[in-house]
């Protein structure tokens, strides 16, 4: 019998202590959290009261080392292709042209100063399949490729997920291609007349 | 444990104390109904379905059908390098990135040999016991909403959103962070982190209190969980059950205590386990008040790692990542404590590849809920609905 | 350096827990591979290792009453697949062991111990859902992470995904 | 006491003659001998429920809901989201009326118009100030007691109806659970019935008016009142599904208990009718032990406060203000406590408030004929 009266008691008790409890917050109401971020000092001074905050006009700031949306800084960019070596999923593809040797000066060097040898006409990443790890920023050597603090880049057609980086347009990558490829041809016709004539001399010699 | 023949019985509600089973109510047999909960259903954590033979209310038999979010990580593993595995383990338990990373880490480790910096073990630990705390918010929040009580559930995550904000800060990212990388981190901290933690841990400490008197204490929440779901500690143990819910059956197992890691053995902390005064030993009420004590204890381990902190100083948190990772031909099986329990990666090295022959990982809610179809034989659905609470399964983990 | 002490340390006891099992089963089982990450030995004579597994689970010396993982493997050289199973004794000692027990690629079996340890029941499903190989014994032997009605044993090293299921592609 | 209380008491001093003479000729207003002045009487507070359900309730569950989790609920639709409740009524009125291939076509129709009925029915008989009374029944309390139950059919049809197994849990378990509760609270309403010696609404309220206010309140007229206003309230709660006792609906178990299978403005009228059915009750308690449009202020000496905030429209504000207070009081219970289990729940039901309720009837017996 206690324990039947005992049992009554405490669930009073402790749905009234739970009411206090939401009724605190309740006028507790009048405050707002502010919208700094943790690297505020205040941050911790400001989380008293309703908390969320209305999305698109209010928003958690992100802190600088973020990592959402891949950027492409394609002016640094070698075409070295580790990131596309390293991506998981494979969602950086990526077509690179070797320069020719009189386009280096246009094809123009990285901001630390690295010769770029590679026009890099595809680079295009999907940054719908992308799944922010950050290997692919880990592995390039000029740290031209990182996540930006971007979270929001939501699109309504799935194509426009796809990303284009590339520094060159289809004509003039297909100019590029000809050029390179009549200059490996000279470069190999040279090459075998050279041998042609190695071999002639030679013969001569004999 | 007894096993109990219901052909002759008909409808039977069992309950266990100890090792017996307890008839509670039988011969109120009615036509059985075959009741499909999930894998859309509010209160299975996700896409797990149980097929349930149902008499009344009561539950015949559960029969656990899995596999709906699986993705097969085991071949991903296969075909990626050592490092990228590491976004995977992310997302095997994702409310718990932080600690899968690091028991697959540790993993990869005893089979390199290496040695970490002191400071990356720190951070490991306490970013790995930030986000314990993050995954027992989630588990009590939404052991709440199991049992019809919405307001704890968004008080733990408004709280939750803040250890969130602060593994975002250091690692970039809110929920998959590769963050702890084989052999170091992806970065240091930020300046200011620690001290922000320290915040936090003073700022989180009186609303665990308020949430143990909204919830935990609350009668009604009380009556809902207790002698609940009852797994003895043998059975348990048998069953491979691990973390809080073998504590709950009064188990003393803590892998950061028992086979240790990292710089646990330096840390004080208490493994707690029920001692059966406020609950029945290995009921609902015992895992979710293990779960509780255990956000206290995680607390305590940030506070101490902040005061044994090495110096920033000449840090560089990738100092120890080899260049490439290929370890030498062996196996090893490698584990940590989870918020869920023992996360135990398998791998197997040939020697030769710089990617895994074999990665399984041993997950522990498979293993916890393993024990579904003999915890739900015979209770009532409200009660099925508050053991699966109790088990906490995360799917991605189970399914993987 | 003591984290070096301490697992040598225990290796000292699983290779004291595997000498009693040695004792019990003979040429049943290979010689331990004690080494550092994972030290084990080999069921040879398949058919014994329930008994084997029930033997370690009881032995008073041994107690290996937790089943902490078990693995399938692929062993497309030896033209077999295989279990590793890793054990120890929760709370009681601190020898830990794992046991590999195999069996032939096509149409293999080994024997379940769900029945030992009720954690083998759905790992041995899984086992099988992933490789192929048969649990003789096992209360209910059917995929668990896979459909029912799926093609291919996806984690076999020569696996190849099939086209279509119900109509949907599959390869992504 | 009746007659003493009434006779101290004249009409006149209510104030609202003229809207009750006009009340009694519409209410005599027929139309090819149907009663189509009363439909109208009946009509013009379902109106104003139906009003308050879309706007304050919802809205306001919400909003409390929110303020007491931390939130800010609903903001987008209006100034601080006050039109929230109407965009979604627009919405459910455009959503596609599915009825189920498999579902029994008229019970899964027939059961939201049985349940609302059952709910506004109740109505009638509500006095929402000293002028107006949909229908001024002698019986009108045992009127509103007994209506309720009709709630129980409609659900029964909706769960059954739909055929979906968790509907039919629902709706198995909400009849069980509002027949049960049926006993403690109209034993519990008895004791105020016993304490006013009539079962007329308005009566009732009458017989609670007085020049110190609230002192005059049947919740404080006897010691033991609080006992069954207590046990009333708790069972109101069951009776309208609330939480703790929303184990019909229950989110987590049964999806959504009886109204799973329900869409568009079927499921709205679903609503609607809890809404209602929580405002009914909450005016029935507040009528037996509140006073109901009897103004809680007491005379201060030559302040007459309560003579000056009497009479039809303040009755009105009294009574609505009283029956919103008790809906605040159901939303803070709801969005405090977990769910009771369904036996622990019958447990509570007939080992707690039926022995609790009889023991109150019994002393409030004692109480009115001993009375000092």
């Amino acid at each position: 019998m206690s324990e039947y009266f005992g049992n009554i008691k405490t669930g009073a008790v402790t749905i009234a202590t739970g009411m206090g409890i939401t009724l605190k917050h309740f006028f507790n109401a009048i405050h707002r959290k502010g919208d700094a971020g943790l690297d505020d000092v205040d941050y911790f001074r400001q989380v008293d009261g309703l908390c969320t905050l209305q999305y698109p006009r209010e928003v958690i700031p992100t802190p600088a080392n973020a990592r959402y949306r891949l950027y492409n800084k394609i002016e640094d960019c070698i075409g070295c292709g580790q990131c596309v070596r390293a991506c998981p999923i494979s969602c950086i593809e990526m077509e690179t042209i070797k320069v020719a040797p009189d386009d280096l000066a246009v094809c123009g060097k990285t901001s630390d100063g690295q010769q770029k040898k590679f026009w890099v006409p595809v680079f295009d990443i999907d940054v719908a399949k992308c799944m922010t790890c950050g290997i692919c920023t880990t592995v390039c050597p000029t740290e031209c490729l990182y996540h930006t603090p971007v979270a929001d880049f939501s699109e309504f057609d799935r194509s426009n997920m796809l990303y284009h980086f590339g520094n060159l347009t289809r004509l003039e990558a297909e100019a590029k291609r000809r050029k390179l490829a009549e200059i490996q041809a000279k470069a190999l016709a040279d090459k075998e007349k050279k041998a042609a004539e190695a071999k002639l001399e030679k013969k001569d010699g004999e | 444990m007894q096993e109990l023949d219901t052909a002759g019985l008909g409808s039977v509600r069992v309950t266990r104390q100890s090792d017996t089973v307890v008839i509670l109510e039988k011969d109120l047999a009615t036509e059985q109904m075959v009741l499909a909960m999930g894998p859309q259903h509010p209160s299975t954590h996700g896409v797990l379905k149980l097929e349930c033979l149902t008499d009344g209310e009561v539950i015949t038999q559960a029969e656990p059908y899995l596999g709906y979010l699986h993705r097969c990580f085991e071949k991903c593993c296969e075909n990626v390098d050592y490092p990228a595995v590491v976004p995977y383990t992310d997302r095997l338990d994702y409310l718990a990135g932080m600690n899968s990373e690091f028991a697959y880490a540790i993993t990869v480790e005893k089979l390199l040999d290496i040695e970490i910096p002191r400071r990356v073990e720190f951070i490991r630990v306490i970013v790995a016991e930030l986000n314990r705390i993050a995954s027992h918010l989630v588990a009590i929040g939404t052991y709440g909403i199991d049992l019809g009580a919405f307001t704890p559930f968004l008080f733990c995550f408004r709280d939750r959103e803040i250890i969130l904000g602060l593994l975002e800060w250091a690692s970039g990212a809110r929920m998959l962070y590769n963050y702890i990388w084989v052999g170091g981190l992806a970065y240091d901290v930020p300046a200011d982190f620690l001290k922000r933690v320290k915040e936090f841990v003073d700022y989180f400490r009186p609303k665990t209190v308020e949430l143990c008197e909204l919830l935990t204490k609350n009668e009604i929440f009380v009556k809902r969980t207790l002698g609940i779901g009852i797994m003895p500690a043998d059975v348990a143990i048998n069953y491979g059950w691990s973390g809080p819910m073998l504590r709950g059956s009064g188990v003393k197992w803590d892998l950061r205590r028992n086979d240790p890691y990292s710089i646990y053995p330096e840390l004080d902390f208490k493994v707690p386990v029920p001692d059966g005064k406020d609950s029945v030993i290995g009921d609902c009420l015992s895992r979710h008040l293990v779960r509780a004590w255990e956000m206290d204890e995680s607390l305590k381990i940030i506070e101490q790692c902040i005061d044994k902190m090495p110096s920033a100083e000449g840090f560089n948190s990738r100092s120890a990542i080899p260049k490439r990772i290929r370890p030498k031909a062996g196996e090893v099986y490698g584990r940590a404590e989870n918020p869920r329990g023992e996360l135990g990666f398998y791998i197997e090295s040939d020697g030769k590849s710089t990617k895994p022959l074999r990665c399984k990982a041993r997950s522990s809610c498979f293993v916890n809920l393993s024990a579904m179809k003999d915890l739900s034989m015979g209770q009532l659905i409200p009660d099925l609905v508050a053991i699966i609470g109790s088990i906490d399964i995360v799917l991605g983990e189970v399914d993987r | 350096m003591e984290e070096g002490k301490v697992i040598s340390q225990s290796l000292q006891e699983s290779a004291a827990a595997y000498s009693i099992i040695h004792e019990k089963f003979g040429s049943a089982i290979s010689a331990l591979d004690a080494n550092e990450t994972m030290p084990f030995f080999e069921v040879i004579d398949t058919s014994q290792w329930t008994e084997i597994a029930l033997f370690m689970r009881d032995h008073p010396k041994l107690k290996f009453n937790y089943m902490a993982c078990l693995t399938g493997v692929d062993y497309p050289a030896e033209e077999k697949l295989g279990i590793i199973c890793n054990f120890e004794s929760l709370a009681l000692f601190n020898h830990k062991l794992a046991v590999k027990v195999k069996c032939a690629r096509d149409g293999g079996s080994i024997p379940s111990v769900a029945c030992v340890w009720h954690t083998a029941n759905w790992h041995e499903r899984e086992a099988y859902d992933m490789f192929g190989m048969l649990f003789t014994g096992h209360p209910e032997l059917k995929r668990i992470l896979c459909p029912d009605d799926w093609v291919g044993y996806p984690l076999r090293k020569d696996y190849k995904v099939q086209d279509q299921y119900h109509g949907i592609k599959v390869p992504y | 006491m009746s007659t003493t209380a009434l006779s101290q008491f004249s009409i006149p001093l209510l104030m609202g003659n003229s809207l009750n003479a006009w009340s009694d000729a519409l209410a005599g207003f027929y139309l090819f001998g149907l009663p189509l002045g009363l439909v109208i009487i009946a009509a013009i507070p379902l109106v104003f429920i139906a009003l308050y359900s879309l706007t304050y309730g919802v809205y306001g569950e919400r909003k409390i809901s929110a303020f007491m989790q931390d939130r800010l609920g609903p903001m987008e639709v209006g100034k601080w989201g006050i039109l929230q409740t109407i965009a979604d009524i627009l919405k459910l009125l455009q959503k596609e009326d599915i009825v189920p291939a498999s579902a029994d076509k008229f019970l899964f129709v027939v059961g939201p118009g049985i349940l609302f009925v059952g709910s506004f029915l109740a109505f009638a008989v509500l006095p929402f100030s000293p002028a107006f009374i949909g229908a001024s029944l002698n019986v009108g309390l045992f009127f509103a007691i007994g209506i309720v139950a009709i709630e129980v059919v409609g659900i029964l049809a909706a769960g059954w109806g739909s055929n979906n197994k968790w509907s039919l849990y629902g709706a198995v378990r909400s009849v069980a659970q509002i027949v049960s509760y049926e006993i403690p609270a109209a034993i519990a309403l008895l004791c105020g019935a016993m304490m006013a010696g009539t079962l007329d609404m308005q009566k009732i309220n009458i017989l609670q008016s007085g020049s110190y206010g609230f002192a005059h309140f049947f919740l404080f007229h006897s010691p033991i009142a609080w006992l069954p206003f207590l046990i009333y309230f708790i069972a109101s709660l069951a009776e309208v599904n609330r939480a703790p006792f929303d184990i019909p609906e229950a989110e987590s178990e049964l999806v959504a208990g009886y109204f799973t299978e329900y869409t568009g403005m079927k499921f709205a009228v679903i609503f609607l009718a809890e809404y209602g059915s929580m405002f009914m009750v909450s005016a029935i308690i507040s009528i037996v032990f509140l006073g109901g449009w009897n103004s809680p202020l007491p005379n201060l000496g030559g302040v007459a406060l309560n003579d000056w905030t009497n009479g039809p429209v303040w009755g009105a504000l009294w009574i609505i203000s009283k029956g919103f207070f008790f809906i605040f009081v159901q939303m803070w219970l709801r969005w405090t406590l977990p769910r009771l289990r369904v036996d622990q729940l019958m447990y509570l039901c007939w080992k707690v408030l039926t022995p609790f309720a009889f023991i109150s009837f019994v002393l409030t017996a004692i109480w009115e004929v001993y009375r000092p």
